[in-house]
């Protein structure tokens, strides 16, 4: 399950010369460049493992009856398509112009071919439009009543997941959404700021998440795993650098990880991670971070830390979670992430690291 | 009898018009020349906005790539975007629309000569108004839609959205300004005998593109106008905060955006239905259902705005109502490309590069329908939207469509324009690598975006699957880049040294092909009685005996076409041509209050990133400049 | 309109529907104002009781249940609007008398005819600077925003037509608007007529409708 | 010039063909028509959830009154009906779509 999650990690484009890059990627064009689009087509078809984010490998109810609906409309497509370019090509090399031909009558219509012509696409439309219609009511019905809500607000460029509690609280995480699988889940979508929309391909269409309003998105997770996905909709500069995943469980180890999502913040033992609380939670970082079960209680405008270290990611799915990112990150956030809403403190290094050390520890 | 004196016979001006120099250019009123003037601005910002999309495609040649930063390729997009649709493709269209519609009618010109040329310097006027911020690094950057509420001042306080909405301002104005005239130009100036049915199928699309023009363009204007005044004078129209709704901004947006995407295609539609008969030497098929589908495309085309919007939950009735809107349209469309099919079946078809653009342009455009079909399953759609699946539908309808028609229309009409072909080797070449560069570039973004590649991402990651497809698109691109440049090259050259075009090079049926090419300032010397829906084909002495071209006999020679007279071929240079004071014919005099309006006009909407003063003297020049237009002598209208 | 003037005239030359080129622009120029003033009002409908605070135009509760009170003057409205409606009848009066060469006559009534259209804009800024006394602006909220804009963008159409028919009674007391120049005077009239329309579909939406 | 080239012209008046007469009478119309609008307004209670579509009635026939009337379109030539009714039917067809939109399908807000 991990390996996926590693190949997407983002690598740095520094790593790779632009020039070595291109010309391996021109040597793998050419290998694959003979069968052509056909393997595009069957790669396409083919697995999350070599595209993380296709919408052809369904895994919720939602995803699946979306999928057949679009696999329709591709068969019909293309079969329309196919259709059309043997008619042309057949009159393009039939009719061309060869010197001495007489010339040709002038026909000026034919009711009965209009008619027909005007049928056989309605027909065809009908056979779209019904499961269309059917499907829009299938899938925007009102949630069943044991479904698990979750609050999804969209910032920019980020996700925020609320799991409401019995007790009125509130469960906050970020940009990585848990799921038990074959539960109901219903998401109740709002923006903090401006349009977003939320996305993630195998569980199903995206819906836009816009400020002002409170959409909604049902489905069932079925099968355990990690799906990516990103923000589709034009949100600012940093759109394409919003991103989340989400986690489908076992409904065990779902209830294990919220319970464990519920606790406090780790307690620091070490001395340099006790500096690195004091500067997180008596520093700027307060003003709008919150760590549970610290002094660093309010912060309502960026990504709850309190289980930062649990995440597979941070700043959205941009870098990954270790110490290195976790440097980048907080030492030049707009380095990573153009006009990121998170100031750059001007930190000096060392206290970075303190930092750092303290953020590890807050799994 | 075959010809009227219907003209009544007004003695010239005493001022003689100037013929040649800048500054005839500047106050002339002549359609034609109206009409090479939005040919060579438009093709100019076509290379503009092709080179962004250039710059675009780099930036994305593979993954976490650095070519670009998120801000200019979030202005790069937005102005590739807007560049092609306002001021590179719509306007060739005006170019052709100028050109080819009053002598496809028979007329002497437009209904209104300086409205006319109004239009054109407004246009000019408000396109370099849009390529100042390029050079500010300011250009716009919410994409060319511009949802609400980024757009708002609270998250977009540059420069960048004022440039978006005045710049729209400005081109909408010209843009409803010239399809009145276009309305009422081919309801009104037609020759005697030219029938609503007897119009060429250009013209006939030209009209329902007008009259979709003078409507959609006022929706556009008042969303702008709103977006305006929340920017400017702190409006709540699409603040959240004080109960503003975004979703009003897409409704009104679309609500002009999908008439707006008819409006780019109609106009191609009637260029197809020219190029198609004409090369494969046999009658539209099928002309009345031409026409009227044509027409049900633009009924249609106002009631199906929210399939743009079927992310953003408006419930399943209105999803369901406008899926099923939108399906419908596939109908009319589908009857023109069998139309053109059974236009070409059974013809003796010559590929002349125009005629394979227009043929692959059936072709590339059945792609883009189709994928818009795909779109119009709400569901599926949601899957669809927003990613690069949509940007392959774009491309296709626009791009295969559009561009690849308005290809064939200047491969078509150039030898009109110019008096000269357009060179054929190279043409051939251009064709080639378009039409193997296009689907190289497009097709590969089917597969990107149901593989998850959101569009308007400035970068994607390493491991998501999607480099190579993007390489491939990018080289593909390049390919188009090579392509344009030809066609740069061959229009520059041969308008000047291009081999010499006859009066009907082609064998044409219809009107324009009747007068020497290019055509007397006064087009006809006596406007013909039309007989026929292609008056150069059918009754072909009409035009032998109706149609002098004001000149000498014995300098013309005659064009055959199976075996019947068809037209005379004439020598643009000839000395003999008789220029209009000598026929006696009334032409409106050149006028320099145009310009002036324009200038005025754009200098209104742009005095609201100066100060209020600014804007009061702007008002009142176009106050007086309306004044001096309404009274000028030598002109009517207003 | 006499023959001589209709030929020396290149936009009426025997146009192919034997209707006036300048008249049918103007009319197109309408139809798309309708789409102008439509997408306002459809931006006033959408918004019709979106608004978070006051004041409101009729006297409502907001979201949060609080009492709105209503800020709209009907019996003043009633008025101006009787005003622009008998403004269009001088127009029309004006027009036939032009027709009938009837000049100066013509004058009083195309006078009258932007009288009464001052008048309204006198009406149009009471109510205005009223409301702003009363905490209405542009920027209080969403009533607002959408009161001033419709009836804003009415009232500057207002404001042109009072110069131009202000120009042709000008023109008429002169003497210049002889009945081969009615066109003039119809054109103008078909801009009142229609601006008087907006307003007849404007007053009960916004004013009359609760 | 040969009444051929007039396709479709219609025998068009310069002149509608009657006096000033009708207008003063329009006018009176007009006016009785605005003072059923308020009156509907201030009965509101009386007439109940029938207000709204009877001030529109009322406002439709004086919309038809002064274009029909006043701008000519009875007596002028069918073309400026067509394009005016096109204008104004799309123009209908915005305000209504969105109103449908925002006030019967408000599902969200
Ligand atoms: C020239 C411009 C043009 C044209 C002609 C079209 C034509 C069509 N478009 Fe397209 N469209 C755009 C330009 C255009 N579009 C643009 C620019 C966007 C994106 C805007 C943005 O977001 O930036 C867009 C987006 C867009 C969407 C929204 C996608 C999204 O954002 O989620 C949808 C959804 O329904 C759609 C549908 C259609 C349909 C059904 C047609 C139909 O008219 C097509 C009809 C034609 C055919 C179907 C082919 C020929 C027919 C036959 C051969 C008959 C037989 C066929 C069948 C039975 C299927 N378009
Ligand atoms: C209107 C027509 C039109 C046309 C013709 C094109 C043409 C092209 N488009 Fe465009 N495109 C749009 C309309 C169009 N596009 C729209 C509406 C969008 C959506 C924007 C949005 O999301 O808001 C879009 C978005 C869009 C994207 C998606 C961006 C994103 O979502 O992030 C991409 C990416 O590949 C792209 C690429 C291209 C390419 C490679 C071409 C090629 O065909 C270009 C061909 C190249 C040339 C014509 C260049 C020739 C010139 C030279 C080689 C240099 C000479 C230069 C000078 C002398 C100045 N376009
Ligand atoms: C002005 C508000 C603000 C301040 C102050 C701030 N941050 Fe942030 N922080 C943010 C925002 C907003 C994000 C989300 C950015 C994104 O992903 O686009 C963020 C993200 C993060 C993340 C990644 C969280 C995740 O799960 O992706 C870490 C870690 C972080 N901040 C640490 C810090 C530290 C440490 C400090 C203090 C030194 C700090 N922040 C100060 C606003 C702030
Ligand atoms: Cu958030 Cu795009
Ligand atoms: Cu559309």
């Amino acid at each position: 399950m991990m390996s996926r999650v590693e190949a997407v990690r983002v690598r740095s484009a520094r790593e790779r010369g632009p020039a070595a890059t291109i010309v391996s990627r021109l040597r793998s064009l050419a290998v694959r460049a003979v069968p052509g689009l056909l393997t595009l087509a069957l790669a396409a078809c083919g697995g999350a493992e070599t595209f993380p984010q296709t919408t052809f490998a369904p895994k919720s109810d939602y995803a699946i009856q979306i999928d057949h609906l679009q696999m329709l409309t591709i068969y019909l497509g293309v079969g329309v398509g196919v259709a059309i370019f043997c008619i042309l090509a057949f009159i393009l090399l039939r009719f061309r112009h060869r010197p001495g031909a007489p010339e040709p009558k002038h026909v000026h219509g034919n009711a009965t071919l209009e008619v027909a012509w005007t049928l056989i696409p309605a027909v065809l439309l009908a056979i779209i439009a019904v499961p269309t219609v059917r499907t829009i009511f299938a899938t925007q019905a009102p949630p069943p009543a044991d479904a698990l809500e979750i609050d999804v607000r969209g910032f920019q460029w980020w996700w925020q997941f609320g799991y409401p509690q019995p007790n009125g609280d509130t469960i906050f995480t970020a940009n990585e959404i848990h799921v038990p699988v074959g539960r109901p889940v219903v998401l109740k979508l709002r923006s903090a700021d401006v349009i977003h929309s939320f996305w993630i391909p195998q569980m199903g269409g995206k819906r836009d998440v816009v400020p002002g309003r409170t959409n909604e998105i049902v489905f069932t997770p079925l099968e355990e795993g990690v799906y990516l996905g990103q923000c589709a909709e034009f949100c600012g500069s940093s759109h394409a650098l919003m991103k989340m995943r989400l986690v489908a469980h076992k409904p065990a180890d779902f209830q294990k990880w919220l319970a464990h999502q519920a606790q406090p913040a780790a307690e620091p033992t070490d001395s340099a991670v006790m500096v690195g609380k004091k500067l997180v939670t008596a520093g700027a970082c307060a003003g709008c971070h919150t760590i549970d079960g610290t002094s660093a209680s309010f912060g309502k405008t960026a990504p709850n830390l309190t289980h930062v270290a649990s995440r597979t990611t941070i700043a959205a799915g941009v870098l990954a979670n270790n110490a290195r990112d976790l440097t980048a990150w907080i030492h030049d956030p707009q380095s990573v992430k153009p006009d990121a809403r998170m100031p750059n403190l001007g930190l000096k290094p060392d206290e970075i690291r303190y930092i750092v050390a303290y953020l590890q520890t807050l799994y | 009898m075959a010809t009227t004196t219907a003209t009544a016979a007004i003695p010239a001006p005493a001022v003689a018009q100037p013929k040649t120099g800048l500054w005839s250019w500047i106050t002339t009123v002549d359609h034609k020349r109206i009409g090479i003037l939005y040919f060579w601005t438009s093709l100019s910002f076509f290379l503009i906005a092709g080179l962004e999309a250039l710059l675009v495609r780099t930036q994305l040649i593979r993954p976490d790539n650095h070519f670009l930063s998120a801000n200019w390729y979030n202005q790069l997009f937005t102005m590739h975007a807007v560049t092609m649709i306002f001021l590179a493709l719509m306007p060739l269209m005006a170019a052709f629309f100028n050109y080819v519609v009053p002598l496809q009618i028979g007329a002497r010109d437009v209904a209104f000569p300086r409205l006319n040329a109004l239009s054109y310097w407004i246009y000019l006027f408000g396109g370099l108004f849009l390529t100042i911020p390029i050079f500010l690094g300011k250009m716009p950057d919410g994409g060319w839609f511009n949802y609400a509420n980024l757009s708002e001042p609270a998250f977009s306080p540059g420069l960048n959205i004022d440039f978006y909405v005045l710049g729209l301002q400005i081109l909408g104005l010209s843009s409803i300004i010239s399809s009145i005239n276009f309305i009422v130009t081919i309801i009104n100036m037609r020759a005697p005998g030219m029938r609503l049915m007897r119009m060429a199928p250009f013209t006939w699309m030209t009209l329902i593109t007008a009259v979709m023009m003078a409507t959609a363009m006022a929706v556009l204007t008042i969303a702008l106008t709103e977006l305006m005044f929340d920017r400017f004078f702190g409006a709540a129209f699409f603040d959240v905060s004080r109960g503003g709704d975004p979703v009003l901004w897409q409704h009104l947006f679309w609500i002009f955006g999908h008439p707006e995407v008819y409006i780019l295609i109609l106009p191609i539609f009637g260029i197809i239905s020219e190029v198609i008969p004409t090369f494969s030497r046999k009658p539209l098929f099928g002309y009345n259902v031409v026409i009227f589908s044509g027409i049900l495309i633009g009924w249609l085309g106002w009631g199906v705005w929210s399939h743009h919007m079927f992310a953003v939950g408006l419930g399943p009735i209105a999803d369901s109502f406008f899926a099923v809107s939108t399906m419908l349209i596939a109908i009319p469309t589908g009857i023109k490309i069998f139309n053109w099919l059974a236009t070409l079946w059974g013809g003796s078809i010559r590929f002349t590069t125009a005629m394979m653009f227009a043929t692959a342009f059936i072709a590339t455009f059945t792609i883009g329908g189709i994928s818009g079909v795909m779109h119009a399953a709400a569901p599926a759609d949601l899957q669809q939207t927003d990613t690069y699946f949509v940007v392959a539908h774009i491309h296709y309808v626009f791009f295969g469509g559009t561009v690849m028609g308005l290809f064939a229309g200047i491969y078509y009409w150039f030898p009109k324009m110019f008096g000269r072909f357009l060179d054929e080797r190279l043409g051939q070449a251009h064709f080639w690598l378009t039409f193997i560069g296009m689907n190289i570039t497009f097709f590969p973004m089917h597969f990107l975006g149901l593989l998850g590649m959101p569009r308007r991402t400035f970068t994607y990651a390493d491991g998501l699957g999607f480099d190579t497809m993007n390489l491939i698109a990018t080289l593909g691109s390049y390919l188009i880049g090579l392509a344009t440049l030809i066609l740069a090259y061959n229009v520059v050259r041969s308008a000047r040294a291009g081999k010499r075009a006859p009066a009907n090079p082609w064998g044409a049926a219809m009107l324009e092909w009747a007068m020497p090419s290019p055509p007397p300032e006064y087009n006809f010397a006596t406007i013909p009685v039309v007989r026929s829906r292609m008056p150069l084909w059918e009754g072909s002495n009409v035009l032998a005996e109706g149609i002098p071209h004001g000149r000498e006999m014995e300098d013309t020679e005659e064009v055959t076409f199976a075996g019947a007279k068809l037209g005379k071929v004439s020598y643009p240079d000839d000395e003999n041509i008789m220029s209009a004071d000598d026929l006696g014919i009334h032409l409106p005099p050149p006028s320099v209050l145009p310009i002036l309006l324009a200038l005025a006009l754009s200098l209104f909407f742009a005095s609201f990133l100066g100060s209020h003063w600014l804007s009061l003297a702007a008002v009142i020049c176009v106050a007086l400049l309306v004044f001096a237009f309404a009274f000028e002598p030598g002109h009517s209208g207003h | 309109m006499d023959s001589a003037a209709r030929a020396a005239d290149p936009a009426h030359l025997d146009t192919s529907t034997g209707l006036d080129s300048r008249k049918m622009a103007f009319w197109t120029f309408i139809g798309s104002e309708c789409l102008l003033f439509g997408s306002l009002i459809a931006t006033y409908m959408a918004y019709k009781g979106a608004s978070v605070t006051g004041p409101c135009p009729h006297t409502t509760l907001l979201w949060n249940g609080q009492q709105c009170p209503g800020i709209l003057d009907i019996p003043l409205t009633s008025i101006s609007t009787f005003d622009l409606l008998m403004s269009s009848l001088m127009m029309v009066l004006g027009l036939a008398a032009v027709q009938r060469g009837n000049q100066k006559r013509a004058a009083i009534w195309l006078g009258m005819t932007a009288f009464l259209g001052a008048i309204f804009l006198g009406f149009q800024s009471y109510e205005f600077t009223t409301f702003w006394h009363e905490g209405l602006t542009l920027q209080t909220n969403l009533f607002g925003t959408t009161f001033y804009t419709l009836t804003g963008f009415h009232g500057a159409h207002v404001f042109v037509g009072v110069i131009y028919m202000t120009v042709l009674a000008v023109l008429a007391w002169r003497g210049k608007l002889g009945p081969e120049k009615s066109l003039n005077v119809e054109i103008g009239g078909l801009y009142w007529h229609f601006v008087d329309v907006i307003w007849v579909v404007i007053f009960p939406l916004v004013y009359l409708i609760p | 010039m040969s009444s051929k080239t007039h396709e479709i012209a219609h025998d068009v008046a310069e002149h509608p063909v009657h006096g000033t007469a009708i207008y003063w009478w329009i006018g009176l119309y007009l006016t009785l028509v605005t003072g059923g609008e308020i009156a509907c307004f201030y009965f509101e209670h009386v007439i109940g959830p029938w207000v709204t579509p009877l001030i529109l009635a009322l406002s439709a026939v004086k919309f038809a009154l002064v274009v029909m009337f006043y701008m000519h379109l009875k007596y002028d030539s069918r073309v400026f009906s067509g394009i005016f009714i096109f204008g104004a039917a799309l123009g209908t067809l915005a305000i209504t779509g969105v109103t449908i939109l925002y006030h019967v399908l408000d599902v969200l807000r």
